[in-house]
This record gives C-alpha cells, structure tokens and sequence, in this order.
C-alpha cells in the first residue's frame, strides 16, 4: 500500500496542508489576541476604570427607579401656609387640602406614615423622625440654623447627611429633607400614578370594576355625555401625562420619517438613471451626480436639520426635508447601482419593438428594478423613524422632542420610560408594517 | 421587399459582418447557419437596428432603414419583430402585458407609462395567444411559463407588431427537443398562413433542412452559402462550419449525444444539491 | 405685506410639552390680539430659536442674553430688544454660580487648579460667557485661553457638558470636579437658591446642597431679553410688546407660566443695556 | 376565435380592470397622503416651503464665507481635530465588534435550526427586536446621566442597536445556511460547538463580515452623530463650534471636511471590500 | 456484533421504522431496499443516532447504544461512520480538512478549533485519501471537486474514524452511472480489505444484486426480504417495490431512461439560462 511508502507528490501534499492548517491556526490565535489588545487600549483610552470608580450606584438607583416608580411630595414651606402634597411635586399633581391621601394625616403637626412602618411628624419647631428599627430621631430648627439628635448611644448611621442648615435623610422607598425654610418629605411607590386619569379627573382612584361598572351601566357623572365618553376624553387629556399630545407628537415623527423616505425615493428615482453607467447621458453628468449623492449621504439628517433650520425654522417640514435630503443621496446611490445590475435582455426586447426610452425604461427596466427598490424604500422607512425620532427634537417637534426633554429635565423619569417604550412600540410596528407591505408587494 | 446592400459593421477594427449583399424579394422561411461568431446575430441585430450599421444600406421596400432615427426608426423596428433565444421577456410582467409589449412601438408614451391598453388590444393579444396554444397562460407571470411557452409568447409578442417580417435569433437554442419543434412548427404555421417573412438564425443543419425554404451560410460574416435546403451537401455543410476536426453532422444535430447526456444528468444533480 | 402668521419660539430648559402648555395662554391672548393664527415653537436647544429668528420664521421669542448677543453680532438688523422678566423684588438680574463637590477639597476657584473644569451649553450667558470672561479679569492667574474649549493650561481639561442641568450632574456624579451653572442669588444655598438649574435640581431630589460649595459667583447678570424681530410691522411689535407687557396685570397665573416662576412682570428695556454682552460675546469671538 | 378562447379573455379582461381599479386607488391613496402630509408639516413649520426655499443657501453660505475668509487656519484645524476623529472611529470600531460578537452568539442561539436550546428563541428574537428598535440616541442620553459624558455611553449604546440589528440579520443568514455539512459533522460525533464552528462559520462567514463592515460605516455616522448630544468624538466638537455661530465657522468646515472625508472613504473602502467578499463567498 | 432489537420509530404518528428486529453477526457488504419512504434512511439514522428511536434497541457487542446521551453517544457515533447521498463535506474548506473532521468525536473542542492534529494524523488522512486515488486534490475546496470525488472524500472521513460500521445512506443516488460505479467498487473495497461492515441503503436492484452479499428489503416500515442477494427473485422485488404498474426492472436500474434524460437536459438548460 502506498501509505507505506510515502510517493513524493503525498510528501508535498502533506507539507503543504501542515502549512496551510498552521497559518490558520496562527491567524485564529493571532485574531483573538489582536482583539484583545485593541480592546484593552481602548479600555484605558476611554477611561473605563475611571468610569467605574466614579459610577454612583445609588444615583443610578434613583434615576433607575424612577422609570417604574413615582414619588409623591409632601412639603411645608415656611413661606407658604399650609401643607401641600403633590404627585412629583407638580401644580398638576396637587391634592386639593382635605383630600390627602390616607398616609397623610393633615392637622397642626402633621404626621406620615412611610411603608417601612416609620413615621414622622412635622413639628413648629421642625420635626421627629420614627425610624422602624433605628428609634427616634429629633430634627430641630432654630432660626437659621438645623440641629439634629439621634437616639441615645446611636452611631450616626450613613444614611443620614447633616450641615449646620440642611439635613438630610434616605430610608426605604422614602426620603427626608429639612433646610430652614423648607421641610418635606418624598414617598416612592411603585407603578406610573395618574397614568390613565388625574387628579382632576372624578374617575381617578376607581378600581377597574367600579370602571367598568360606571362605564357600562351606571348613572352620567356628567349629563351632557357617557361615561366611557368622558373616560376617554380624561384619558386623552391627562394632565400629568398628556397623551393625547404624546399620540400627535408620534404621527408627527411617523410623518417626518414618511415624507422624507418616500419624497427622496420620488426625487432619486429619476437622479439615479442619470447617474448609473448603462442610462447616464455623458459621464460628467454620472460623476458629478454620484459626488453630489455622496455629500447628501455623508452629511448626517442631523447636521441638514441644523442647516436648513435657518430658511424654514423649526417644526416637522425641516424635519422632513432633513431625511429627504440625506436619504436622496442613499437612494441615488442604491437606485442607481440596482440599475446598473439589471438585466439587459428585457430591456433589448422591448427595444426591438420600436420603443422608445421611456418605455424602454418603463417595461424594459423598472419592472426588474422595483422589488429592489421598493425593499430599499420600507426599510428605510422603518430606520428613518428612529432617525425621525432624533431629528425632531432638534426641530422642536415628534416624540423625540418629547423624550430629550424629559431627559434634560431630569425629573420625569418616568416619563422618559414612558417615551421608550412608545419609540420601540412605534418602530416595531413600522418595521412590521414595512415587513408585511414587503411580502404583499414584492413575492406577490 | 427587403434588400442589404455592402452591410458592414465592425467592432473594434473585428469585421462581425463583412459587406453582405442579400435580395429577399417574396415572404418564405429563410434560414441562416454558420459557426459561433459567424456573424449571423449581428447581422439580424443590424436589420432590426439594435446594432448600428457601418457601412451599407438596408432597404425595405426601396427605402433605406439603415439610417433612421428616433420615431422613424422606431416605426422600422415596430414593423420587423425579434424573438430572441433567450426570449427576452419580461419575466416579473404577466404574459398578457408582455405581448402588448409588441404595440409600445406605436403608442404615445403616456398611455403607455401607465400602462392603459384598449379592450380591443388586450383581445386581440389573448387571440393570438390562443392560436399559439397559451391563451390559459394569460395571466400568470412570463417567468413562471416552461423555456418552451415563454419563447411562444415572445413570437406572440412580435405577432402583436404585425410584422413585415419576423427575425428570429436562435429561437430554439435554448429549448429542449420537444419544446424545440414546438416553436419551430409556430414559426412555420405563420409564415405560411400569414404569408409573413421570417428570417432564423439557426443553430443545427437538419432544423434548417427541415423548415427553411432557402438557407444562408455565413462564415467570418461572409455569405458562404445561398440555396435550397436540399443543396446543403456534406461538403457545403463542412465549408460553412470549417473544416476543423471536430466537425461532423452529429455535433450540430439537435440529437443529444451520450456523453453531454452524462455532463447534464451530473450538472442537473449537482445543481439540484 | 400683511401679516399671515405670529410664530414664538421657547428655548429650553423645560419639558417641552410643559412649556408649550405653560404659554398656551399667551398664544391665546396673542392670537385675540393680532387677528392671525399664532403658533409656539420649542426646539431642543438655543440654536433653533436663534437661527429662525436669523432666518425671519420666528418672530417672537424670549432669549438669552449671549444668544441674544450671537443674533446681534450675525445681523444687527435681526431682532428688536423689548421687554425683561423681573423677579420678585423688581430686580432682573441672576448670577453665575462655580460649583464642586465639598469632598473634592475645592472651596475656592483657585483650588480648582489642575482639576477638569465644565461649561454648560457654549451659547449660554451663565453657563459660558460671563464665566469666560470674568473669571480672568478677577483671578489674573487664569487667562481666556485656559478657558477655551479642551484648554489644558490653568485647568486639566476645560469641557462643556451640554446644558446646566448636565454641568450639576456631573459636578455630583464627579465626571468633572468643578462647573457653572446659573441661580438668582437670593434665598438660601442650602435649598440651591430661590430659582435656577440648581433650586431645580434639588427639588428633583438629584443633589443634595449639602455636598456641594459655591466656588464662584458672578457679578450680576442681566435675565435674557424678549426680543421680537425687526421687520414685523411697527404695529403688530406694539401690540405684542403691550400684551406681554400688560401680563402680569392681566392673568397673573399666564405670566407665572410664560416667565417660568415667580416674577413682577415683564418691563421694557432697550437694547444698549445688552451692549456689555454683545462686546463680551464679540471679544470670545476670535478665539 | 375558438370557444374556449372566449373565457381566458374576459377572464383577463376582468383581472385588468380589477387590477387598474386597486392601482388607481393605491395611487391616489398616496397622493393624497404625500400631498396631505406634506400641506400638514407644512403648516405646522415655522417657515414655509415656498418662503425658505429662496433662503436655503443662506447659512451654507454664511459658514463657507466665513472659512473661505480664514482659509489659512484650515489645516491647523485639521490636525487640532484629529483626535476627535480618531475617538469617534475608536467608538465605531469597537461597538462594531463588540455589537457583532454579541450578534454573532445571538445569531446562532436563535436559528431554529442550530439552536441548542430551542425554548429560548422565540425569547431572543423578541430581545433582538427591542434592542433594534430602541434609537442608540436614547440610550445614550440616558447613560450620558449615569455615566457623565464621554465615549462610553455612545460605545454602549450603539453596541446595544448593533447587536439588536446584526443580530437579525446575521440568524436570517445562519437559518439559510446549508444544514448537509452540520449533519455530516454530527454523524462524526462532533459537538456543538464543533458543529457551528466547522460547519456553519465558514458558510456564514462572508455575508456575516459583509454585514458587519456596512454597520461599521453605519456606526461611525452614529457615533459622530451621538458626539453631537454629548458623547465625545468628532460630533461633539462639531456641535460645540456650529452653535457658537461666527468667528468658529472655519473650525465647523474644517471639521466637517475631516468628517465627510472620513465617511466618503470608509464608504468607499467597504463598498469594495464587500463586493469582494460576497463574491468571494458566491464563485468559491 | 450488531443486533436490532423491535426498533420503532413514529413521526407524528406515522411509523417510518416499524418494529425491525436485524441481527449483522459478521463483517459483510448489507444492502437495504426499498421504495421512496420506505424507511430505509430512517433505519440507518437511527443506528448512527442522527435520529432518535421510539421504542427498541440497538446492541453493539451487547450494550445497548440507542439510549446513550452526551460523549457517550459521540463516542458511538465516532465508531459507526456515516456517508450521505450529498456528501455532507464542508464544502468551503479543504479535501484534508474534510477528512481530518472524521476525528471530531474524539477531539476536545478547543484542539479541533484551532484545528491542532498531529502530523500523524495528516499523514493518515492523506494515506486514505491516497487510497481512495484523490491524494492530489487534498488542497483544493471540497467544492470544487466532482460528485463522485466529493463522495470519496466523505469515504475518506468515514475511514478517518476508523469506524466498526460504515453505514452509507444511497451513496451513488446522486453520481453518474460512471462516479457510481467508482464509489461502490471504494465501498466493496473498503470493506472486503478491511474486513469493515457496510451497511448501505441502495436504489437500484442491479447495484444490490451486484455488490451485496445479503440484502434486506424493506417496505412501509417493516423487513419484508432479508436474504442472499441472488435470492432477489422478480416476484420477491415486486413485494418490496409494491404491485403498482409503473414497477419495472428498469425504473429501479442505473440506465438512464430516455426522458428522464430529456427532463435532466430541460432542466440544465433552464437553470443555465
Ligand atoms: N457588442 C459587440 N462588441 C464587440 N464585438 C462583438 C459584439 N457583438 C458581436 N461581436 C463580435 O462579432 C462577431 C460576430 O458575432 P455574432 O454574435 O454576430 O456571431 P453569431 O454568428 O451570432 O455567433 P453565435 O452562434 O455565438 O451567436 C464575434 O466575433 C463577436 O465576438
Ligand atoms: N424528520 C421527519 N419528520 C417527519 N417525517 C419523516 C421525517 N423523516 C422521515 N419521515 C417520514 O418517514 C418515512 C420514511 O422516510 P425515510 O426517509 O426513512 O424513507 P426512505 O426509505 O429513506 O426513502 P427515500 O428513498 O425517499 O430516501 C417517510 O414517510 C417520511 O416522510
Ligand atoms: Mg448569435
Ligand atoms: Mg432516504
């Protein structure tokens, strides 16, 4: 058998394999380790360490826990009378005096009851602190100046934060906080209050089955209309959450992102004949039109906004124009490539009917090219509404506006959730949209 | 009715077709044959002006078609169909919309950019569909039709010119046998019913024999050959095509000899892998 | 040419539907008062407001002193200067306020030496401009270059964070060690003053006085003007400059919401007062 | 004409008036929403169309005037933003790759075929879809006020989108992958790991690089574009001398220039690049 | 050495193996018929694994196989080798590399990754492939072989495992008649030489009369012949092929009959279009 005398053509096949298994495996070890490398310096270049050391979880928690939680503020302000409580501290979200929430008891010292069992207790001269499990703490103020006493033989524990002029106090889902004139307190729950009626709304506080129960067949609150009417009416003009507003601030950023797709695919339609290499009239022409494609594209819907913001000022038509702009430039040059791939005999056999370059285009060429096209346009649609969402802000309009300013604000967090869940909703549902529209009109 | 007088044309200083002078002077099936790269194409592409000339004329019915331009060579072309080998269709169109291609020769271009063809049209395109045998097919698309069907309504497609004459480049050499003499027979039934002229490039000596009325040979884009099929000896056959080795009757048949048979089965399970 | 449409612009700083429902009334009032559709307009930063002003779709907005400045030194012909907020007490000035954390050992500006140091929005008056140029004119030792973008002479790095609200997160969060942000300078530091990005702050429960110290304060800033622009009809710019005017008297709770806080009103004012802004602006210009 | 003749015709008759009738109205119905929507973002614009239009080169104007007057400071402005260049590249570079080995897992975990646990498929798509779904400027703003400004948050952020829509793309590509050579590997007794790396990469390879180098150059638009709300990089510098307004006018061209420059040619480069690689993967 | 004991196996319901009871005592060359769904593949995945059994048990040297899970189930399968009808090669890496996979059972994952074999082993997997007759293409791409050498190479990998059985799943099913015959007579062989057993589903009679020394056939699940293949009487094919009037000798021979071949041609020339 030859295997036991190698053949000299089996001598070189097998130097030649060990070669080539040894480069590859040189370049799997080589690949992972260069990786690695380009990572680590990137790592220390970007200051990840740092980042890490001056990382504050419990901010993070704050901010976090805001997504999914709100925080109702009950406050004296020595400048104002009366206790005053508030859903996030809001005028929108003010109890009217006498219809606190039953975890406030209002009266000359009035006392609140926090979930973890302490309680505390606004006093003339400041305040007594019952901390489940800690004991009482005294907080008391004298003219300008705060002081504080802990129980006896008590450690000052860490969650406690004491000047001369504020104190400050962080329990379980609640918050403390007393400068001379000031003194308040900030209970978190859980959930999105106020999310479907306010305060101003009778609905609010009904369980669902009283909802159901006024809906359905119980007597008008008000007479001039139905009860699942006004529902909808109070739903749709919440104060604290505005959705109706929310509701137009997404068709508005669905119709910046459809007019600039669409209205770029109708303008690079035509562009892209004139620059793809088998239609062009003169190649100056497909050049040039090729770089001017280029510098639409390369220049970001982003930075067109901020540039056509100065002829057409701020509101969605910017907006609009912005992503037709940059998208044209994609268009033309996508368009144009899939014209430059078609495949010429269809276009040779319309011709050799005497037809001319309209029709030569018409039935010749755009029957090939419209699935690609058409794919290309939907599924910009679907990018160019996350873009939409972006530019709308910068454009002062869309749920993008929405969303940078509850960001900016800092304090509606649960707000910014709110928009982050409606901007993935409204994408996804594009891109289903743009999915389905795809199977309907290019496999049909 | 039609003439070529000197028809040259050259491509890059290569002579495709090299001062070619033919009279047809009466509708019949003209056949021309010749090795690949004889020039029977180009000439073919020249008389229906999808290649330009570079020296001759063309002249049909007196008039010279080998310098028009824009609507009236538009209206030469409208008057002389193409069927190619590779159909040339539309495929994503249904088959109906490919036939009524033939009339976009004569039509103002806005009813046809939106594509508004009459009543009447449409029924005379599904009438000539039904005499090519296909009328069913009418509504499905041109891709999803057999290589056979989809070259029958390229020539209802030209059938819906109303061709002067019908040129036709290879027709079958795409097609298998059976789906060959298919196509062949539809050509012959309308030059002899209608009384059309039809000129076919034609890959294989007995398909000529069998269906021309007269028989061009070309070599190097010289007319080598012009007679009546039954003049097509061995030899004339072993001029035309060159007397290189590999030469014999059976390489130009449309008979599939054993070993391709093999090369197609493996391709076909290979491709079917 | 008649009037067709009044468009206001908002600058930030506040959620946008809260600003746009905080001078619904305005608009109303507006709209009785001119006969024409009237619309407000919120974009995300000062620039928008700036550059519709610039490009005559804005026609009224109220704005801040440097980008006031940025209108006037682009096109002095642009805008008109009208009115000025007031506070409670009648004055219309706020300051520049230097903060840090009080762990970071800083407690003057000079201890900030060889620390990272961070502007709010370039455009803004007291988060870049007056800083910019006051600070060297009181600390001799810190020149204008030292404050330029990515400096790193007098401090380790000079950054700009974006917007007020971003400058006193990041102090806190200690992204940088020391920054300006704007308050009015009256009422208490511990409660981060009686208004500004910092009383903001606090109130959103973000910061806590008691870690940070004042490292700086500004001399007094004048509040950005309302400005309207110049080519309107001599008319419409009467009416609209009457109606804001007239606010305070007529709706008080309107003028809370389009001044954004407690105020006097709003008061007539002439452009000369901008003139130390403009000239600060103008001599940042160069770089 | 023959009887059976009769029925294909009106049969095709009726199928064309059928159809114009759905195309005429699949044509006004976008008219009339181009139109509409075009007249609404009209309305509710500051400026008009017609009004803007005749003003449209003003600022472009403005700003190439400006560096046209203080052309000489250009290439010391291109050298001073070259960093800035090169972070924004490095945030690109690595949310690419850190985005497509995320990808890449996910990718394989959700192909019906080669999933090892096929309960969790369903689960990782729906993942997938979110995180494509969310605008990378969403979360980075976010992370911008957790983690101050600066690169990370814009690294994260569009790590987190390019994992969402490589990872999409990329199982399309696995599912489609030839199962022969997985099986052939499985009759060996080779594991799964063995399985997916010799008979599934080497098929996927080509488009899933091809994919990868198109998100790159989507990337570094992306992360010039975050720098722009404060995430570091060239946009940042950008955003910083476009909103001064004049007297930096030549620093936004200088900038702009190294930008478009930097996007033209990586453009160009991975247009070649996957030409070559998807052919490469097609003729082999 | 192998012994099948009632192995079953539903799929939703349709039994595709039904209760086959097969004892192999002895290396040899097994063939197995059947008509199209039959269950033959079903029967050979089942004895690799690829499949798991309903009910039933497969024995190797008395321990029961069917039932192992994890490395004990790869290490059974790295002992039964199996060839496809398409060959199941990676096609994008080379014919060494192809070959060398055979080991993967017994690799730990990492050392195949960076695909660390010894220069032992690459001789080996060249040896066979040396006498398999395609040493010379060991660089190229497995794509870029012929049918019948790709099918070689899968033997090679097979061998590669050193296996007690090679079961081999209508290997020539997709081969021209004349790649056919090269692999089968490289099975015979393999297993004559090696004292291997092969077990090897087979669609033709003729290929099973030829190399088989016993043949088993089955029908709609259960083992209806089981014998010397001269025992394969014309009755006895009926009963495994079924009564129905299309049967004949030849539908199940390797000639290729003539309009399959007009259809394979059709098809190659479609696809090429
Ligand atoms: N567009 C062209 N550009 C350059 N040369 C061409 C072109 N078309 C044809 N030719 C050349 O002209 C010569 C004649 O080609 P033509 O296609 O007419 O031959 P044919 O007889 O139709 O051959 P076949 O049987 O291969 O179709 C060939 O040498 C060919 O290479
Ligand atoms: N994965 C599966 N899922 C469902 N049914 C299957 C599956 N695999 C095989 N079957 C069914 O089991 C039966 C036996 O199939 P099998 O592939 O074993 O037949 P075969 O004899 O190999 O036929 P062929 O000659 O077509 O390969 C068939 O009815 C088939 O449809
Ligand atoms: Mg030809
Ligand atoms: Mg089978």
């Amino acid at each position: 058998m030859t295997a036991l005398a190698p053949t000299p053509a089996l001598l070189l096949a097998r130097t030649e394999i060990s070669r080539r298994l040894a480069r590859r495996r040189a370049l799997l070890l080589a690949a992972p380790v260069a990786l690695l490398l380009y990572l680590t310096t990137i790592f220390f270049s970007f200051d990840l360490p740092g980042i890490a050391a001056r990382m504050r979880p419990e901010n993070a928690a704050v901010l976090l826990g805001d997504f999914w939680s709100f925080k109702t503020h009950v406050t004296l302000d020595r400048r104002r009378p009366g206790l005053e409580v508030a859903i996030e501290g809001e005028a929108k979200g003010r109890y009217a005096p006498g219809q606190f929430p039953d975890w406030v008891q209002d009266g000359a010292e009035p006392r609140i009851a926090l979930p973890d069992g302490s309680r505390i207790t606004y006093v003339a001269q400041g305040a007594l602190i019952e901390r489940a499990g800690f004991g009482l703490i005294r907080v008391n103020r004298e003219g300008r100046r705060i002081a504080v006493t802990l129980p006896e033989g008590a450690a000052r524990p860490d969650w406690l934060s004491a000047s001369a002029t504020r104190v400050d106090l962080r329990g379980p889902w609640w918050r403390f906080s007393m400068t001379p004139a000031r003194t308040e307190t900030l209970r978190y729950e859980p959930g999105w209050e106020l999310f479907f009626f306010d305060l101003q709304s009778p609905f609010h506080g009904k369980s669902a089955a009283e909802l159901a129960a006024l809906a359905l067949w119980q007597p008008r609150l008000e007479p001039e209309r139905s009860n699942l009417a006004a529902m909808a009416a109070d739903i749709w003009q919440n104060r604290m959450w505005r959705h109706g507003d929310v509701v137009w601030a997404l068709g508005e950023t669905v119709l910046m992102a459809f007019l600039g797709t669409f209205g770029a695919a109708l303008i690079a339609f035509p562009l892209a004949f004139l620059a793809a290499s088998n239609f062009a009239p003169g190649r100056l022409i497909r050049l040039g039109l090729r770089r001017i494609f280029d510098l639409f594209r390369g220049i970001d819907g982003l930075i067109w906004t901020v540039i056509l913001s100065r002829a057409f000022g701020p509101g969605p038509l910017t907006g609009a124009l912005a992503i037709l702009l940059t998208d044209t430039g994609t268009f033309g040059k996508t368009f144009s490539e899939a014209l430059e791939n078609i495949d010429e005999k269809q276009r040779e056999g319309i011709a050799a009917t005497g037809a001319d370059a309209v029709a030569q285009a018409r039935f010749g060429v755009v029957p090939q090219v419209a699935p690609v096209i058409l794919s290309q346009v939907l599924y910009y649609l679907e990018s160019n509404t996350r873009s939409a969402t972006v530019i709308g802000a910068l454009v002062g309009g869309g749920i993008g506006l929405l969303l940078t300013q509850a960001i900016q604000t800092q304090k509606d967090w649960e707000e910014v959730s709110y928009y982050i869940v409606l901007i993935i909703v409204m994408v996804m549902a594009m891109d289903s949209l743009s999915a389905w529209l795809r199977a309907r009109f290019i496999k049909g | 009715m039609l003439e070529l007088r000197h028809l040259t044309r050259d491509f890059a200083g290569r002579c495709a077709v090299d001062n070619v002078s033919l009279r047809f002077d009466r509708p019949g099936f003209v056949g021309i044959i010749g090795r690949s790269g004889a020039g029977k194409s180009t000439l073919l592409r020249m008389i229906n002006r999808l290649t330009d000339v570079s020296a001759g004329e063309i002249l049909f019915q007196g008039r010279n078609v080998a310098t028009l331009r824009g609507a009236e060579k538009r209206a030469w072309q409208s008057r002389c169909a193409m069927v190619f080998q590779q159909f040339n269709l539309v495929p994503r169109r249904d088959v109906a919309s490919n036939v009524l291609h033939g009339l976009l020769g004569r039509r103002p271009v806005l009813a046809a950019i939106f594509d508004l063809w009459s009543e009447a049209e449409i029924t005379r395109a599904l009438a000539i569909l039904d005499r090519l045998g296909i009328a069913d097919q009418a509504a499905k698309r041109a891709e999803a039709l057999s290589g056979g069907q989809q070259q029958r309504v390229a020539i209802a497609r030209a059938l819906m010119q109303d061709p002067a004459i019908i040129l036709a480049d290879e027709p079958i050499a795409s097609l298998d046998p059976m789906n060959a003499q298919i196509v062949m027979d539809t050509l012959k039934r309308i030059q002899t019913e209608d009384g059309r002229m039809v000129i076919a490039n034609l890959h294989t000596l007995d398909t000529a024999r069998r269906y021309c009325d007269r028989v061009i040979g070309m070599r190097d884009g010289r007319v080598v050959f012009d007679g009546r099929p039954d003049q097509l000896s061995t030899g004339i056959a072993r001029e035309i095509y060159g007397a290189d080795a590999s030469f014999n009757e059976a390489a130009t048949s449309t008979a599939i000899p054993a070993d391709a048979r093999a090369d197609a089965d493996y391709a076909s399970a290979m491709l079917g892998a | 040419e008649g009037l067709t449409q009044f468009n206001i612009g908002l600058l930030g700083g506040e959620n946008a539907q809260d600003r746009l429902n905080s001078n619904e009334c305005l608009r109303k009032y507006a709209e009785d008062t001119l006969g024409v559709p009237v619309k407000l307009f919120a974009p995300a930063d000062y620039d928008g407001v700036v550059q519709g002003l610039l490009g005559g779709t804005i026609d009224m907005a109220w704005l801040g002193a440097s980008a006031y400045a940025k209108v006037y030194l682009t096109d002095p012909k642009a805008v008109d200067v009208a009115l000025v907020k007031t506070n409670l007490d009648g004055s219309f000035t706020y300051h520049s306020i230097g903060i840090a954390r009080k762990d970071s050992g800083i407690a003057k500006l000079e201890d900030a030496k060889g620390k990272v140091f961070g502007f709010g929005d370039p455009n803004s008056t007291s988060g870049y401009l007056i800083p910019s140029v006051e600070i060297p004119k009181t600390h001799p030792a810190i020149t204008r270059a030292d404050l330029a973008d990515g400096a790193s002479g007098y401090f380790k790095t000079v950054k700009f964070t974006g917007g007020h609200e971003q400058t006193i997160v990041a102090v806190v969060n200690g992204d940088i060690d020391a920054g300006v942000t704007w308050a009015d300078g009256q009422g208490n530091w511990e409660d981060g003053y009686n208004s500004g990005a910092l009383r903001k702050a606090v109130d959103a429960g973000l910061v806590n006085m008691n870690d940070l110290v004042e490292i700086w304060k500004s001399k007094p800033i004048p509040e950005g003007p309302v400005v309207l622009r110049h080519a309107l009809p001599e008319e419409v710019k009467a009416k609209m400059v009457e109606l804001v005017k007239g606010l305070h008297a007529r709706d008080k709770d309107c003028a809370y919401g389009v001044a954004a806080g407690d105020t006097a009103g709003f008061a007539p004012i002439t452009a000369d007062f901008y003139d130390i802004i403009v000239e600060t602006r103008r001599a940042t210009q160069g770089n | 004409m023959s009887a059976a003749a009769l029925s294909p015709t009106a049969e095709y008759l009726a199928l064309v008036r059928r159809r114009r009738v759905y195309g005429g109205l699949l044509l006004v119905l976008f008219i009339v929403l181009m139109a509409s929507g075009w007249r609404t973002a009209d309305a509710r614009n500051a400026g008009g169309f017609l009004d803007g239009i005749a003003h449209i080169l003003d600022f472009p104007i403005e700003i190439l005037s400006e560096a046209a007057r203080d052309w000489r400071n250009l290439p010391g402005y291109l050298r001073q933003y070259l960093p800035s260049l090169i972070e924004t590249l490095n945030i690109a570079a690595v949310s690419t790759l850190l985005g497509g080995l995320i990808a890449a897992v996910l990718a394989v975990l959700s192909a019906r075929a080669l999933a090892p646990l096929p309960w969790l498929v369903v689960p990782i798509r729906r993942g997938m879809d979110v995180m494509r779904a969310m605008p990378e400027i969403v979360i980075a703003l976010v992370l911008i006020f957790l983690l101050g400004g600066g690169p990370v948050p814009a690294m994260i952020a569009i790590t987190l989108h390019t994992a969402g829509a490589l990872g999409k793309l990329f199982s399309e590509v696995a599912e489609n992958a030839d199962l022969k050579p997985v099986e052939g590997l499985a009759s060996v007794g080779a594991g799964w790991l063995a399985r997916i790396w010799f008979a599934v990469a080497p098929q996927v390879a080509p488009n899933w690089s091809s994919y990868a180098l198109l998100r790159f150059e989507i990337n570094i638009r992306a992360s010039a574009i975050l720098g722009f709300v404060g995430a570091g990089g060239i946009g940042y510098d950008l955003r910083t001398t476009l909103q001064w307004g004049q007297g930096r006018y030549d620093q936004v061209v200088a900038i702009f220039a190294l930008l478009f420059l930097t996007i033209v040619l990586v453009d160009h480069l991975s247009d070649r690049a996957r030409a070559r690689l998807v052919q490469g993967g097609h003729a082999a």
